[in-house]
């Protein structure tokens, strides 16, 4: 029974991890722009596909693909953006719906592209077993897991400390109390979606290489994201971690003491308990007190 | 004002009596317009209660799927008839509704979320209580709307007939709050919370009338569906297409008018099965998708708003 | 009319007023001042119900209304304007009016907001967008105008008198006495410029860091060392 | 004379996987059969239902406006509902091999005709867990309706032989298949898993079990899992993993039917049939010839379509098919392939196999 | 130092300023007083770039400012400090600080700066880690002066920064006036408070409905005239 627990809590931690990854780059930009991008789970994918057919294609190792990739996909977050400055009014409310229709754009282009096929990586190394004393995980989860947590400090770092990360904040707070402080609210808001772009990135390549990718995923991908980024509370990187590990965690503990089919029932019910309880996320509220 | 009654004297008979004469013996002509009607509804319960909660909802499939099956369980297994069973699937919609009171102190994309939850909770259950909804098996035969004085609603015309008078009458008594008092401390409280509440608003309650309103409308139309397609399953009665194209729907015609939403859901439907599908036969979404881009970047404001604007543009330039 | 006692409001660690008692009757016009961020805006809070006090009770009209909601109280008769205003969004001035009185008294009375939007000299921007289209002046007055039409029977008023020029100002006062005369409204203002709290107020209470110390006359007030010491700093006008 | 004859399905959306296989045999059964046939001449309307009932519904009512002589479609039992009801209506017939489940049958539809059932499936998996002599068998199945129905029906047969079965339910949605897998490994510890998804689900488990290597003697699925396709993409998943499969691959086609239609499905699409464009050619060409048929006799206007459905019988890629009076296949049994070396091998039953079973048998 | 002549400007369709012209000498304190709603603080913020002019120009040391965009400004060492406050509600007050330091070449002493603004407001450094959206009214107003001295600007333009603030901290913020005005910078004050903004004045305007009517040394300035010719509209 407890190897079973142990297991289960580690098979969360690692799922967490990569749930992590998917949500910074949806985090990052709803964090400094108070924009909900939706069509971040169809970066993720696009960044996927892209690893995919560089794989199948130049039979190489998809971590190859990473720098094609980043091109395409910060090319594609910066398309985003450039659609979401032509955004007159409501930007909050207006935004959702053109990322939205966005994400619908990049769906069908991508089935139409790569067709509805499913696809997963060939390469053995990711797939094999890491074992850890009576623990086992895939080899790629793991890497992806500490590449998770480097790029989370980096954007915890980035958004907390850095000039550019407080100058986005700024932004959102008060556009026009921004520009008086000598901010280019355009450029500072393009950077954040660049850094989406990267971080949707190595989101893809790793759900690429340890799991099954089909064009429809990324509406599902969008809303874990989502999910993920309200539960950490107003674009705390911090919070994304946790956020994120918690729900891999209480989904796979569902599994392994009840039924798998009440997984996404027991992740929503944990979603709206934090919700209720604090709703500011886990770490929106701490920061209001001084 | 007398232009409106002007515009409902015009309109009434051509949508009662025009449309099923016109396209009363073309099945795929009705069945779009019924399926755009649908859509229509839901999109017009979610602009309510957008504008005047002054709440996005990403959960319209929630009350969508209970309000269908209370209806169609109410007429399975205990063989009420239909048009009750169709209310009472709207009140189980509003009770349920009542679930999410707690997420009325969310604000924007945190409700927005909340309530998707919610949606998906309610789908896993109706998996899960499998004696009663059947699980994911679904429920089949569900009742067709009954004859009435002879006349069989169970018909395409008389589906239709019964959702176009749903509709008005979910029009009707949207524009009743919307222009009464209630309408303009909603409005007012969207952005302004605190200032609406200290000249003596309950927003609280303001807020969630609108909820059950709104869950009300969306659970009486899941439920007309029900009794329309016969059938219902948890992914398709709780699946996210009912939150999501009437969104899109609703957007495109211009969420903050009045007919906005259902003009945007005839519109946006017909266009893309009638037009784009022959287009693109596969992939005809993504042309949608551009749409709805566009009329964000160009129109925000929707259809009808641009619509009225070119009129008045018109009447101006030859009077 | 009201009766605080022993408030306290505590944000985590800070305690921004500390057991605060005080009265207020039907008949008068009170000061509430005090070096910034003495806790007066946050006493205003408590009063009108956007913040719970950690302790102490308010008693209204002999009714305690620390249970009592937000917008109940409002309906009680305890009107308050926002030192930051708060205009409701999306609606015009006039609508903005009609709202405050509909919800407020439960009944709409247009003749009241045409004296209202002319008492405070908004008639010519009745059909103006509130939230974008006044000026920061127009605004206060738009604050003050709201709480009226509630019809309120006591009137918070945060710094309504701040950023009018010395005429203006002069005017606004004469329209708050008048108010205050003519439908018995008692007032507890909130402002920094101790010339006008002079002339207005019959009785002046001083919060420093929370606490209440000192409540009198304006002249034994303004005269009080520790208050100048902690407020006025000697005085130059 | 030309015939139009309708086909609803999905071509995206959920179920465009199988929709689109299922289609290309479709189109493929057009091809043979006019090429056939210099007399008749199908002209098939195909109308993409985007996995959507309300469109599935209006699809056939489209088709049924526009005159066609019935209607080939439904990808899965969810669409097959709705549509066959429209069809049903619209006095139709209506033919598919994606409406498995148990209902449409049972419901009186007259018109309405179908190749498979989820009881072939079933009789096919519980007879070689029977042969296996496994004394216990996990089964982890997608809460869909097909998959489901399947789940319950082996469970119930395979309990009443006596074996220990414990039900995985999972969500279709997830992902991470390594705590369910673990909870077998650790707590059912199983002789057989019997896996009831579809594609990713199959990948996903698969996935898991290598990483966990559960002690079991057999990994088998359902639809999807024993192809070529599979073979192809995951070399190292589906080793020694068995499922539901008619043909051996490579394809030994050995009637002339299987050679013609193997040839004519790679002219038109350049890579290897599978079991989904075969339901799809399958039940097309019962249609087509019932239609010549009719045609021939002159009832075709006179609602005698369905009267000459019912005359089918002959033997099809999928072994014989006749239509009993409730429009089902009773003499459909599938067979089950094993994945061996890069091949499918038919290991059940004895009567069809083309090779021995690899028992016990794993990927890893 | 700023050269204003013939701006138009306003809201949309609203033009609010009319045909303004005036000239800011550098190190001098201006002060531009005026009844409210007569457009100081339009013309503020047209200067930044915050409201679009129709007509006229502004020159900065001679050269256009038409074409430079408000973020620009700071380059060029013109800070607003804003009436309304308009601080970062969802940011420290030790982060609103050091936004103002933001532009690159002021970085480098954003440390030191940051210390002299706290030396200015103590305030504020008790509430240094407080988001800015919960400050006191008066604190939230001490924030936006403290930011906008944090890039050590040549020209600074305050509007009404006395508002809501204790009669202590109105003096020393006039004191601190003095002190900046001391130190050669050029800086225009838009004050209600008249009789103390003239006080510390070289130059005063007098703008009302959209219009100049008025320039002149602070020292000829007869205020109380001043204010019977054009405040009293009663
Ligand atoms: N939500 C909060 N969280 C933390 N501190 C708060 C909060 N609200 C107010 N404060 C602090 O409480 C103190 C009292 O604030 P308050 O607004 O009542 O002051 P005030 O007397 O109205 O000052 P002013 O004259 O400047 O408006 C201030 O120091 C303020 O920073
Ligand atoms: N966003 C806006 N849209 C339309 N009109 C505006 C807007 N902002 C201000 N106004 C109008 O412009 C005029 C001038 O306003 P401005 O704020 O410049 O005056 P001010 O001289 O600064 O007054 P105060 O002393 O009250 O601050 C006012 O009549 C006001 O109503
Ligand atoms: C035969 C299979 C591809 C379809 C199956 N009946 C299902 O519902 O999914
Ligand atoms: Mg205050
Ligand atoms: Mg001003």
């Amino acid at each position: 029974m407890s190897d079973l627990i142990l297991q289960s809590l580690f098979s969360g931690l690692l799922t967490g991890g990569s749930y992590a990854l998917i949500a910074l780059g949806l985090a990052v930009v709803f964090g400094t722009m108070k924009i909900i991008n939706l069509a971040h789970g169809e970066l993720v994918l696009l960044a996927a596909y892209i690893a995919y057919m560089t794989e199948s294609g130049l039979k190489i190792n998809p971590l190859l693909a990473i720098p094609l990739a980043l091109v395409v996909v910060c090319i594609a977050s910066v398309l985003v953006y450039f659609f979401v400055s032509k955004i007159k009014k409501d930007r909050e409310l207006n935004s959702l719906l053109l990322t939205y229709g966005i994400g619908i754009v990049l769906t069908n282009a991508i089935l139409l592209i790569w067709k509805s096929d499913i696809h997963s990586t060939s390469n053995a190394w990711f797939q094999e077993a890491f074992v850890l004393g009576s623990l086992y995980s895939m080899n790629s989860e793991l890497l992806f897991f500490i590449v998770s947590l480097v790029l989370m400090l980096g954007g915890w770092w980035w958004l907390a400390k850095s000039w550019h990360g407080r100058a986005v904040r700024a932004v959102a707070s008060n556009r026009d109390a921004a520009k008086l402080m000598g901010i280019n609210p355009q450029w500072t808001e393009l950077i954040s979606f660049v850094l989406a772009g990267v971080l949707a990135t190595f989101a893809g390549v790793a759900l690429y290489s340890s799991g099954v990718i089909q064009p429809a995923l990324g509406e599902s991908l969008t809303v874990k994201a989502f999910i993920i980024t309200v539960l950490a509370g107003a674009g705390s990187i911090p919070g994304v971690l946790v956020g994120a590990i918690l729900l891999g965690v209480v989904e796979s503990l569902t599994i392994t003491l009840y039924s798998s089919a009440l997984q996404e029932l027991t992740g929503m019910l944990l979603f709206l308990l934090v919700l209720f309880v604090l709703p500011n996320g886990l770490f929106g509220a701490s920061r209001r007190r001084g | 004002m007398k232009q409106r009654t002007l515009i409902c004297m015009v309109a009434a008979p051509v949508l009662y009596l025009l449309v099923p004469l016109l396209f009363g013996s073309n099945l795929y002509m009705m069945s779009l317009v019924v399926a755009s009607l649908t859509i229509g509804g839901i999109a017009l319960a979610w602009a309510l209660l957008g504008n005047l909660g002054g709440m996005v909802s990403f959960g319209q499939a929630a009350f969508f799927g209970v309000g269908s099956y209370a209806s169609a369980l109410l007429t399975l297994k205990f063989g009420l008839p239909v048009f009750p069973a169709m209310l009472l699937g709207g009140v189980g919609a509003a009770i349920a509704s009542l679930a999410m009171l707690p997420a009325l102190r969310l604000k924007g994309p945190y409700f927005a979320l909340a309530i998707l939850a919610y949606a998906q909770i309610f789908r896993i259950l109706a998996t899960q209580f499998q004696d009663i909804t059947g699980g994911s098996g679904g429920l089949s035969n569900i009742p067709q709307l009954p004859n009435v004085l002879g006349f069989d609603l169970g018909s395409k015309v008389g589906g239709y007939l019964v959702i176009l008078t749903m509709v008005v009458a979910f029009v009707w008594a949207y524009h009743l709050i919307r222009k009464s008092y209630y309408g303009l401390a909603l409005r007012a409280m969207h952005e302004s919370e605190d200032a609406t509440r200290v000249v003596g608003v309950n927003s609280t309650l303001l807020k969630a009338s609108m909820l059950v309103v709104s869950a009300f409308m969306t659970g009486m139309i899941g439920a007309f569906n029900a009794h329309y397609i016969n059938f219902l399953e948890p992914d398709y009665a709780f699946g996210s297409s009912w939150t999501v194209i009437p969104i899109i729907a609703a957007i495109f015609g211009g969420y903050r008018t009045l007919l906005g939403p259902l003009v945007g859901a005839v519109a946006v439907y017909m266009i893309d099965q009638l037009i784009f599908k022959n287009l693109i036969p596969t992939g005809h979404q993504m042309i949608l998708g551009v749409l709805l881009v566009m009329m964000i970047i160009f129109s925000p404001a929707g259809l009808v708003p641009l619509l009225a604007q070119k009129f008045k543009r018109k009447t101006h330039v030859k009077a | 009319m009201l009766r605080l006692e022993d408030v306290t409001i505590r944000f985590g660690g800070l305690t921004a007023v500390n057991r605060v008692s005080m009265e207020i009757a039907s008949d008068e016009v009170v000061g509430l001042v005090g070096p910034n961020g003495a806790g007066k805006t946050t006493l205003f809070n408590a009063i009108s119900g956007l913040v719970k006090p950690s302790s102490g009770q308010i008693v209204f009209n002999t009714a305690n209304v620390l249970k009592t909601p937000l917008h109940a109280r409002a309906r009680l008769g305890i009107g308050r304007s926002f030192q930051i205003p708060q205009p409701m969004h999306e609606l015009t001035v006039r609508e903005n009016l009609q709202v405050a009185q509909r919800f407020g008294t439960g009944k709409v009375d247009q003749k009241k907001i045409d004296e209202i939007l002319d008492f405070l000299e908004l008639s010519g921007k009745a059909q103006c967008n509130a939230a974008t289209e006044l000026a920061l002046t127009e605004l206060k007055a738009l604050e003050v105008a709201k709480a009226l039409a509630t019809e309120p029977k006591l009137l918070l008023l945060d710094e309504v008198l701040a950023g009018l020029e010395t005429n203006g100002k002069r005017r606004f006062m004469q329209t708050l006495m008048s108010l205050h005369k003519k439908y018995g409204i008692g007032i507890l203002i909130i402002e920094h410029d101790i010339e006008t709290i002079s002339k207005l107020c019959s009785r002046v209470c001083v919060l420093n860091f929370g606490e209440l110390i000192a409540d009198g006359t304006p002249d034994e007030v303004f005269n009080d060392p520790q208050v100048i010491k902690s407020y006025t700093g000697g005085g130059h006008d | 004379d030309e015939f139009k004859v309708g086909s609803v399905i999905s071509l995206t959306g959920a179920n465009a996987r199988g929709g689109t296989g299922m289609h290309e045999g479709m189109l493929t059964a057009v091809e043979v059969f006019n090429k056939q046939q210099p007399k008749h001449k199908i002209k098939l309307v195909t109308i993409d239902d985007e996995s959507a009932p309300a469109k599935a519904i209006a699809g056939v009512e489209q088709l049924a406006s526009q005159n066609v002589l019935a209607i080939t479609g439904g990808a899965t039992s969810d669409l097959v509902g709705p549509a066959s009801t429209a069809a049903n209506k619209a006095g139709l017939v209506y033919i598919t091999s994606g409406g498995t489940s148990e209902e449409f049958v049972t419901q009186g539809y007259k018109k309405f005709f179908r190749i498979n059932n989820t009881n072939g499936y079933v009789r096919a998996m519980t007879g070689m867990f029977a042969d296996m002599g496994i004394k216990s068998l996990s089964i982890i199945y997608s809460t869909k309706k097909s998959t489901n129905e399947l789940a319950v029906d082996v469970n119930k047969i395979m309990t009443a032989k006596g074996v220990k079965v414990t039900l995985h339910p999972f969500d279709p949605a997830i992902a991470d298949f390594k705590p369910i897998i673990n909870k077998v490994k650790l707590q059912d510890r199983p002789d057989a898993i019997n896996m009831l998804g579809y594609e990713n689900d199959y990948v996903g488990i698969l996935r898991a079990a290598k990483v966990l290597k559960p002690n079991v003697k057999a990994l088998v699925g359902v639809w999807q899992i024993a192809n070529a396709k599979m073979s192809k993409d995951f070399p190292d998943l589906v080793p020694n993993v068995s499922g539901t499969e008619i043909l051996p691959y490579p394809a030994e086609f050995d009637s002339a039917e299987g050679k013609q239609f193997e040839a004519t499905f790679k002219a038109l699409y350049h890579k290897s049939p599978d079991y989904l464009s075969e339901y799809g050619f399958v039940q097309a060409m019962a249609l087509f010839e019932a239609i010549g048929r009719a045609a021939d006799k002159g009832s075709l206007m006179k609602d005698g379509l369905a009267d000459e459905m019912r005359k089918t019988d002959r033997t099809t890629l999928i072994g014989r098919l006749q239509f009993d009076a409730r429009g089902d296949n009773p003499n459909f049994i599938q067979h089950i392939g094993q994945h061996q070396n890069g091949k499918i091998v038919i290991v059940w039953p004895k009567e069809f196999a083309t090779g021995k079973m690899n028992f016990p048998g794993v990927p890893w | 130092m700023i050269e204003i002549s013939d701006l138009r400007a306003g809201y949309g369709a609203i033009n609010i300023l009319w045909n303004i012209s005036l000239d800011i000498a550098p190190g001098k304190l201006t002060t531009i007083i005026g009844p409210n709603g007569a457009g100081k603080t339009t013309l503020l913020r047209a200067i930044m770039g915050l409201v679009p002019v129709t007509q006229g120009r502004i020159l900065f040391n001679g050269q256009p400012l038409g074409s430079v965009k408000t973020w620009e400004m700071a380059n060029h060492g013109i800070s607003l400090i804003p009436e309304g406050r308009m601080v970062f509600r969802d940011m420290t007050v030790e982060e609103n600080l050091m936004m103002g330091a933001f532009a690159k070449q002021h970085r480098a002493r954003s440390g030191v700066n940051l210390e002299l603004a706290y030396e200015l407001f103590p305030r504020l450094k008790e509430r240094r880690r407080q988001l800015a959206g919960s400050l006191s009214g008066g604190e939230a107003q001490m924030l936006a002066m403290g930011r906008g001295l944090m890039s050590e600007p040549k020209v600074i333009l305050i509007d009404e920064p006395s508002l809501g603030l204790a009669p202590v901290v109105v003096d020393d913020l006039f004191r601190i006036l003095q002190r900046l005005k001391d130190e050669g910078r050029t800086i225009v004050l838009v004050e209600q408070n008249t009789h103390r903004a003239v006080g510390v004045a070289d130059h005063v305007y007098l703008m009302q409905s959209g219009k100049v009517l008025l320039s002149k040394a602070a020292a000829e300035v007869d205020l109380d005239a001043l204010h019977d010719l054009y405040f009293a509209r009663d």
